[in-house]
């Protein structure tokens, strides 16, 4: 019984909220990683470009819901999506036309492009807070919990509550589906072979017959439906906060970076890495060691390190698998 | 008019002009050669006929039709390809995948022309899942030519095909240039490897500061001695 | 004449959600006694809005610098955070001799600060609610509690004092964790309380920061069922989010008995914005106090005004209420005293800040209550 | 990386003091406009973020190196006044102090050991460097964790920590550049090898565990609690002393000036005098060190890391040599913000605020030009301080036409954000008429 | 003297160079020839420090220098040339020609403060070396261009320049003929020579040009897959059968060029 408990306390605090974390990570960082691959520079816009697609998704789930319609136990803000991609695939596509166009034509340096983003970061910013203000703001409805945790404690009658929503499965499930669907799109089709070939030398590309504009086109499309998934299923789980997506840029740089900047299949073990060391190193461990080793009563919590650093030591994993994997666990890029 | 018809070009980089009056023609299936000293403006040239440099002036037709203000990706369609000096292959793409891009255009088939390159190169076909950036000069320069010929062009542009292959390879890919000549594909290349590029040349042009310095048929610039000495190395 | 005064407030970063009530408080009192037209024979007040960024020591004292200098203020009811409030003072308040009223700055290093007399504030220090806490906590029967609070100086601060007048009275402390606000994920904090456990979990923390984010997460989890809600914490977002999932929680927050709170939010409401929202209220007597030391002054020059602040602000003398701004300034003006109560009863204690009057709130189905003042 | 770049700037020679001059009409236009008090603060944070700009200027502009951990450098710098110039706490070194120095003592033992023993060992390596580190660790958090415990039971509201020498704080700039340099050193052993961006993310992570030491390390720097009154810099008086001088009133009098606004004055202008100098003679150094064979050499590293190894250059001592040299400048700049500020909050030091912000400041004044940084840094300054006011400006203009109603009332309340939208609409337009940044690198 | 005992290099499992072992013996212009990817340019990294070999040992002169990183062999006095020009393109021909030398006084930060008398003095020498390479190469014109801008061969010329900057004891150049004009690279074969005359430089030269190498290199090893195949005098390795076959070849097939239209 005691094993269980402790089972049940490292499933519930550490698996199942490392799990739904590291996959929001997880998308980010796929939408970092997909413009870094290529188009060659790290995109500091992207986290209020998830922010600007909540927004709009936000907006248009209220709309529906005063409507009145609603997706059963599912949460209405996955029928608003394909809108707010839409959306956000528009303004994203603008931007490019108005801004990022310029410096690909004059081949700018990475970093030039980056520091754009900077600036094109700073815009979106300002205007998703035009949109929709800077408050906090819940916009979760259907059902909260696949499992909740008085239920999992009066069914099993264990002492530990063990407690998964709805969101964290919706997340977890959609960001495995998501990265098999653009691991294959990029492996395996032509417009994504063709993307990838763009990125490897685009002069060449040109040569090849590839229509840059598409290749680029699509990149933006896609990187903003990435956003906007992330950052409503991010948004439905937590809650939208503008802010908080900005903050939310960093955790989603480095689960790109520890994966390999430019590989899908980097980005979501970045994310888990990023996210399973965050939770773990910090979890205070004296519950479990009095569930397993009876009679032990530490006075300590037995916590390596104390939750003030969790992201030092989310960035010290970081670090020392650089070091001994300098472009990232699956072999990134570097320009 | 000939197939190629690249008149009077003039242009460049920045404020000077690289390209001073610079006329290239190709013939139908026929295959035209430029040499020249280092920085003549050869590659300057190439990049004006397939529309990569503005042009000041001039005019470029292809098969009668005036492509001058096409784009490069237009310009493929119509039939043209293109094997650049430098960074001409896809480094994080898998050989196969090189030719794959190549052949980017085409809507039918391209299996069988992808086995025709791996017959020609056959190193290729063993390195066919490794990526080309891990590949040595010599067979990066393999891909390269392959990949422009996944295409299957009306005119083929090799700007300096065989620099840094081995003698045997040099022998084949000319080989392999001719028959595709011979199949009415238009061929128009930068060689340094000038004697045996002007052997099998229908016509040649030195060029020379940007300028057409002596225009004729192959064998007539090997037989001349003063070209031979000042630009063939003897 | 016309005079000008300085709103400095965190309009964008990390508390940019809570400044607008707080600035819209400060001004609704201005609009006030600019329109009853009764100070100094009718001068005018236009308030002046800055942004300090909150977290930001360099903006926040080049926001005020331009206040003082470039707009002429004749005071300022700001700055919000504590850090850049003091950074504001010391850099750009005192030197030129500018009073400074802050409606939220509460950590406990400013009541000792050296500002020449010209820093006041309607909050109370945080080593006072820390008692105050533990004196809840205690009567609920609560022996053991685990302890967040928000990496600042605001929750640094509150969770220590807490944490030692806990103990003091017998208490045990499980854990005292902070957390980042803003962050994306608070697993790793939630699952370090738990694990730590205790009967109750106080959030020293912002109720739209990470605070929320705790709450949530360990109500989600499981991980506790009460909590103990300082200041930071209590705000109509918490009903709205949370609604009956934190029943049996409790609080406090300064704020005080009577009905000048109510008043102000039923002004606030008609002027369009959340009086209930936190240190809106306060904002309010602040800029309050220094328009009525103004008129008491009958002068606009700060030196000479912030000697009659804690005049005004305490006993004796008739008691004005928010919404009755016109009266005091009329009293004023017959030379009578008057004590201002206003929306928070300010009553100045010590180096001139909140004695600190607490308002007792528990949640029950979902709406905040108050069980009583202290 | 395509080099390849639009047509050279305009202007030739003249364009350098031109745009300085135009910046300093800027100043002169803000003085008029607001009074010189607003423009000199804006003047003097110019000038340390023109410094910082250097900093990282050298990383970047000359030798390619991706530092954007200059959040963490910079606060490492502003630990300097602190350390330096507060009054030492009473009690607090004998109470802690020896406890956390022999805990540091225990760390580089461990340390050393598992180096030592990764050096000899050949079975069981890996377990056994594991066993001394973790047993290291033990021991350290045995022997620290009190240590900090009695430093922080001293006085907790106004100490709790070690406090300072009481040394001059002039003393502190170069102490807080030694900080940076040996963090730096630490850093750039370990981290250098690493290729563009992910050195960049490597030096964020690394900027963000120093911020993080800084906020949570109450022993050190009162942690999130601040350390507020540090002393001025010699010669930088008080305003209220100044203004209680009669001396200083006869002269301020003199000049016509009321004895606040000279007083507030003449401090702003000793600050500005003494950054200045510290600019000048970094400036001077700089281009001296840009324009010799070693400047020649680091753009020859930074083009092309294998070509230059291979022409005998040792790209990563060099590299390292440049990232500390860069690290320090921007500790300096650290410890001199800290000393104008009279301030330390740990909790200020975000990285959009001091790592984009100087990068913005060093692309926009031209990276690799040391001029362009400094006219990046005072201008980018300038932005950032005014879209504060440009930004609701903006917005009473476009709402004028406006009816009253939610839509206006929406759009005024979000004046504020145009802030942002400001910083980032002028970032776009410099970065679209001069991609290399204002002073392009020749 | 180099010599390279049985040396492997391996990327992943494949064997790019699998047990050579050879000399160049001092003085000599040793030719190094083989198919494509037949792992010359990678021995050649191994040699020069770039690749930390698999197994094998590189010494110079009989001091063991495997895996010395580059720049210390370059102090060594081992220069090369990289086959894909490395050149450093923001910076302008001459300085890329000026950057070359070792050990210069302003290459310290202290000196470029204190000892700029000193510093201008060795610019000057500098600059007339430059200057006198760059004449040799025949692109003087340039000397101001940045070198990002330079055509292919030309920067094939710099870079076989830079090695002209400094005394080397032996020079290992990767194909300084690709890409070079004939008339050009007859020149440079001309100054291999001289250099190698006059200053007693040792040149281990890869070239696929078999005029070339005839003309220059005494003696030519040949490597295949990773071995050495042959080594010899050029005359004998041409008439070598297994040359023949693995790289020579033996002339076009299509020797009558027949156009379609005409
Ligand atoms: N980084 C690498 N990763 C994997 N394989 C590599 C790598 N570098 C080289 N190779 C392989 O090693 C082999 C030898 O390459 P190398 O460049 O040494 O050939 P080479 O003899 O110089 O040929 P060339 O004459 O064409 O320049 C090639 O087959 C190449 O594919
Ligand atoms: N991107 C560029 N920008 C500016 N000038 C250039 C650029 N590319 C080439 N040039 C200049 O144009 C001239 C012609 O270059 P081009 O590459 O056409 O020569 P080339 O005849 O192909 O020589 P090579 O045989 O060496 O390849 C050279 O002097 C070169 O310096
Ligand atoms: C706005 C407030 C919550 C600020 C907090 N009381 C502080 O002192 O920092
Ligand atoms: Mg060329
Ligand atoms: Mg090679």
């Amino acid at each position: 019984m005691d094993i269980l408990n402790a089972l049940v306390a490292i499933l519930n605090y550490v698996v199942v909220p490392a799990t739904a974390y590291g996959a929001q990570l997880a998308l980010g960082a796929l939408g970092v990683t997909l413009i870094y691959g290529i188009l060659r520079f790290s995109n500091f816009a992207h986290g209020d470009t998830m922010a600007f697609g909540t927004a709009i998704t936000i907006l248009i789930t209220w709309a529906l819901q005063s409507a009145g319609i609603g997706f059963g136990p599912l949460p209405t803000a996955l029928i608003a999506l394909p809108f707010g991609i839409a959306a956000t695939a528009l303004l994203v596509l603008g931007t490019d036309k108005i801004v990022y166009s310029y410096y690909r034509k004059v081949r700018a340096a990475p970093v030039v492009l980056t520091m754009v983003s900077v600036g094109v970061m700073f815009l979106m910013n300002g205007l998703t807070r035009l949109l929709i203000g800077v408050d906090e703001i819940k916009f979760a409805d259907g059902a909260r919990f696949l499992i909740s945790a008085q239920e999992f404690k009066k069914a099993t009658g264990l002492a530990e509550p063990l407690a998964i929503r709805s969101t964290q499965a919706i997340t977890v499930i959609t960001a495995a589906i998501v990265v098999a669907a653009l691991f294959w799109f990029l492996a395996k089709t032509r417009t994504g072979k063709s993307m990838r070939a763009f990125s490897d030398n685009e002069d060449l590309a040109l040569l090849s017959g590839i229509n840059p504009s598409r290749v680029v086109a699509m990149t933006w499309i896609i990187a903003a439906a990435l956003a906007t998934i992330a950052g409503t299923l991010y948004g439905l789980d937590k809650s939208f906060k503008a802010f908080n997506y900005f903050q939310l840029l960093l955790p989603v740089f480095a689960a790109a970076i520890v994966g390999g900047l430019g590989n899908p299949l980097g980005a979501i073990a970045g994310g888990f890495i990023i996210a399973y060391s965050e939770v773990a190193v910090t979890y205070a461990w004296k519950k479990v060691a009095m569930y397993l080793i009876p009679g032990f009563q530490p006075d300590s919590l037995l916590q390596l390190l104390s939750t003030e650093y969790k992201f030092a030591v989310s960035f010290t994993i970081l670090i020392i698998v650089l070091l001994f994997k300098p472009t990232g666990l699956f072999k990134g890029k570097s320009v | 008019m000939s197939f190629l018809d690249a008149s009077s070009m003039t242009g460049g980089y920045g404020a000077a002009d690289i390209l001073h009056d610079c006329t290239l023609k190709v013939e139908k299936g026929q295959i035209a050669v430029i040499v020249g000293p280092n920085g003549a403006g050869k590659s300057t040239a190439m990049k004006a006929v397939f529309g990569m440099l503005r042009l000041r002036a001039g005019k470029v037709t292809l098969d009668g039709d005036d492509i001058t203000a096409l784009s490069p990706q237009e310009r493929v369609r119509k039939g043209m390809g293109f094997v650049p000096q430098v960074n001409n292959v896809f480094p994080t793409m898998s050989v196969e995948e090189n030719l794959e891009m190549g052949a980017f255009i085409r809507t039918d088939d391209f299996r069988d022309t992808m086995e025709q390159v791996y017959d020609l190169f056959p190193i290729l076909r063993e390195k066919r899942f490794q990526n080309a950036g891990e590949l040595s000069g010599g067979q990066r320069q393999q891909v390269a030519v392959g990949r422009a010929l996944m295409t299957k062009p009306k005119l083929l542009m090799l700007d300096e095909p065989t620099a840094g292959v081995s003698p045997i390879v040099m022998d084949e890919l000319f080989d392999r240039i001719i028959e595709v000549a011979r199949t009415g594909i238009s061929i128009l290349m930068v060689e340094q490897n000038a004697r045996q590029a002007l052997e099998i040349a229908d016509m040649g042009y030195v060029l020379v500061q940007g300028a057409n310095r002596y225009t004729d048929t192959g064998a007539a610039l090997m037989a001349d001695p003063e070209v031979r000495r000042t630009f063939l190395g003897g | 004449e016309d005079i000008k005064m300085g709103i400095s407030m965190g309009f964008t970063g990390p508390l940019e959600s809570i400044a607008p009530p707080i600035a819209s408080g400060a001004e609704l009192a201005m609009k006030e006694v600019s329109d009853s037209g009764k100070l100094l024979g009718g001068d005018t007040v236009t308030p002046v809005r800055g942004d300090s960024t909150c977290v930001d020591a360099a903006a926040a004292t080049a926001t005020v610098e331009r206040m003082v200098t470039s707009e002429g203020v004749k005071g300022i009811v700001g700055g919000m955070c504590s850090g850049e409030t003091i950074a504001s003072l010391t850099n750009v308040a005192v030197p030129n001799g500018v009073v400074m009223i802050s409606p939220s700055a509460t950590s406990p290093a400013l009541s000792t600060i050296d500002d020449n007399g010209l820093f006041f504030r309607t909050s109370p220090s945080d080593a006072r609610q820390g008692e105050v806490m533990t004196d809840i906590i205690m009567e609920h029967g609560i022996k053991s509690v685990a302890v967040t609070y928000t990496n600042n100086d605001y929750g640094k601060g509150l969770a220590d004092s807490f944490a030692e007048a806990f103990k003091a009275k017998g208490g045990t402390v499980t854990i005292v964790a902070a957390h980042e606000d803003g962050k994306a994920d608070y697993s790793a904090e939630v699952g370090a309380l738990a694990a730590a456990g205790g009967d109750a979990l106080v959030v020293a923390g912002y109720v739209d920061q990470g605070g929320s984010g705790i709450l949530r997460g360990a109500l989600d989890t499981g991980a506790f069922s009460t909590f103990v809600l300082p200041d930071g914490m209590v705000a109509a977002t918490l009903e709205k989010n949370f609604g009956t999932e934190l029943d049996g929680s409790f609080g406090q927050m300064p704020a005080s008995e009577g009905e000048g709170k109510d008043m102000f939010v039923s002004l606030a409401k008609t002027a369009g914005f959340d009086g209930s929202s936190i240190y809106s209220a306060e904002a309010y007597d602040a800029a309050a106090l220094m328009l009525l030391a103004m008129q008491a002054a009958k002068s606009t020059d700060p030196k000479v005004y912030k000697d009659k602040i804690m005049d005004v602000a305490n006993a004796p003398g008739e008691k004005i209420m928010p919404g009755e701004l016109a009266k005091g300034l009329e009293l004023l003006a017959e030379g009578k005293d008057i004590d201002y109560v206003g929306a928070t009863s300010v009553e100045l204690i010590g180096a001139g800040e909140s004695a600190g009057t607490f308002r007792e709130i528990a949640i029950k189905d979902g709406k905040i209550e108050t069980v009583k003042y202290r | 990386m395509s080099t390849r770049q639009p047509g050279a700037a305009r202007g030739g020679k003249l364009r350098a003091p031109l745009l300085f001059a135009a910046m300093a009409a800027l100043i002169a236009i803000e003085a008029a406009t607001t009074g010189w008090n607003g423009a000199l603060v804006i003047v003097n944070m110019g000038l340390i973020s023109a410094i910082l700009a250097l900093g990282v200027n050298m990383q970047w502009g000359y030798a390619g190196l991706f530092n954007t951990g200059v959040v963490g450098f910079i606060a490492l710098g502003g630990l300097g006044p602190v350390l330096v110039s507060m009054k030492p706490t009473p009690g607090a070194f004998s109470a802690g102090g020896w406890g956390i120095l022999i805990a540091f003592a225990i760390a580089l033992v461990t340390i050393m050991a598992a180096v030592w023993l990764n050096r000899h060992l050949t079975r069981m390596k890996g377990l056994a460097i594991l066993a001394v580190l973790i047993a290291g660790f033990f021991l350290y958090r045995a022997v620290f964790d009190p240590a900090v415990a009695a430093i922080q039971a001293i006085n907790p509201a106004s100490a709790g920590y070690l406090g300072g020498l009481g040394l001059p704080t002039l003393l502190s700039w170069p102490l807080g550049a030694l900080l940076a340099a040996g963090a730096a050193w630490v850093v750039g052993k370990t981290a250098l090898g690493l290729r563009s961006d992910y050195l960049a993310v490597a030096t964020l992570g690394i900027g963000e565990i120093i911020v993080a030491v800084l906020k949570n390390e109450e022993w050190l720097d009162r942690g999130v609690l601040n350390v507020t009154g540090i002393p001025r810099p010699w010669p930088v008086p008080y305003e209220v002393d100044l203004q209680a001088d009669p001396g200083f009133l006869g002269r301020a009098a003199a000049f016509g000036l009321d004895p606040v606004t000279a007083s507030t004055i003449s401090v702003k202008l000793l600050y500005g005098t003494l950054f200045a100098a510290v600019l000048l003679v970094l400036i001077w150094a700089l281009q001296l060190a840009l324009n010799s064979p070693w400047g020649r050499m680091m753009r020859a590293i930074r083009d092309n890391e294998v070509a230059a190894e291979a022409m005998g250059k040792n790209v990563t001592g060099r590299h390292l040599q440049i990232f500390i040299l860069g690290c320090a400048v921007i500790g300096l700049a650290g410890a001199m913000m800290i000393s104008l500020d009279g301030q330390m909050t740990p909790s200020s030091y975000n990285p959009l605020r001091y790592t984009f912000l100087i990068w913005v400041m060093v692309i926009v004044g031209g990276s690799g030009n040391n001029w362009g940084s400094v006219l990046g840094g005072m201008l980018i300054w300038f932005v950032w301080i005014k879209a504060e006011v440009w930004g609701p400006q903006i917005m009473h203009v476009v709402t004028a036409t406006l009816a009253d109603g939610a839509l206006k009332q929406h759009l005024v309340d979000s004046a504020p954000h145009m802030r942002l939208v400001m910083m980032g609409l002028i970032l776009l337009l410099v970065l679209r008429f001069s991609p290399r940044g204002l002073l392009p690198e020749k | 003297m180099i010599r390279v005992e049985n040396l492997h290099k391996h990327f992943g499992g494949f064997h790019a160079v699998d047990g050579a072992s050879l000399e160049i013996a001092t003085g000599s212009i040793t030719g190094l020839i083989g198919p494509n990817g037949a792992g010359k340019s990678t021995l050649f990294n191994v040699i020069a420090g770039v690749h930390k070999p698999t197994s094998g040992t590189v010494t110079m002169d009989g001091e063991d220098i495997t895996g010395l990183p580059p720049h210390e062999l370059f102090h060594k006095g081992l220069l090369r040339t990289f086959q894909i020009a490395h050149e450093f393109p923001t910076m302008t021909v001459r300085e890329n020609l000026m950057m070359v030398p070792g050990g210069q006084t302003g290459e310290t930060l202290w000196n470029a403060w204190f000892q700029r008398g000193r510093i201008a003095e060795e610019e000057a020498a500098l600059l007339k070396k430059a200057d006198e390479v760059l004449d040799f190469l025949t692109i003087s014109h340039l000397k101001d261009e940045r070198a990002g801008n330079l055509s292919g061969g030309q920067k094939k010329l710099l870079e076989l320049g830079r090695t002209m900057m400094v005394e080397a004891k032996i020079v290992f150049l990767d194909e300084v003929g690709a890409g070079v004009n004939r008339t050009l690279l007859n020149t440079i074969g001309d100054a291999i020579v001289r250099l190698n005359k006059e200053r007693g430089y040792t040149f281990c030269v890869i070239e696929h040009d078999m005029d070339f190498i005839g003309r220059l290199c005494d003696p030519v090893i040949v490597m295949a897959e990773g071995k050495v195949l042959a080594e010899g005098a050029p005359d004998t390795i041409m008439q070598n059968e297994a040359v023949i076959e693995a790289y020579l070849g033996r002339g076009l097939k299509n020797k009558v060029k027949t156009g379609a239209a005409q």
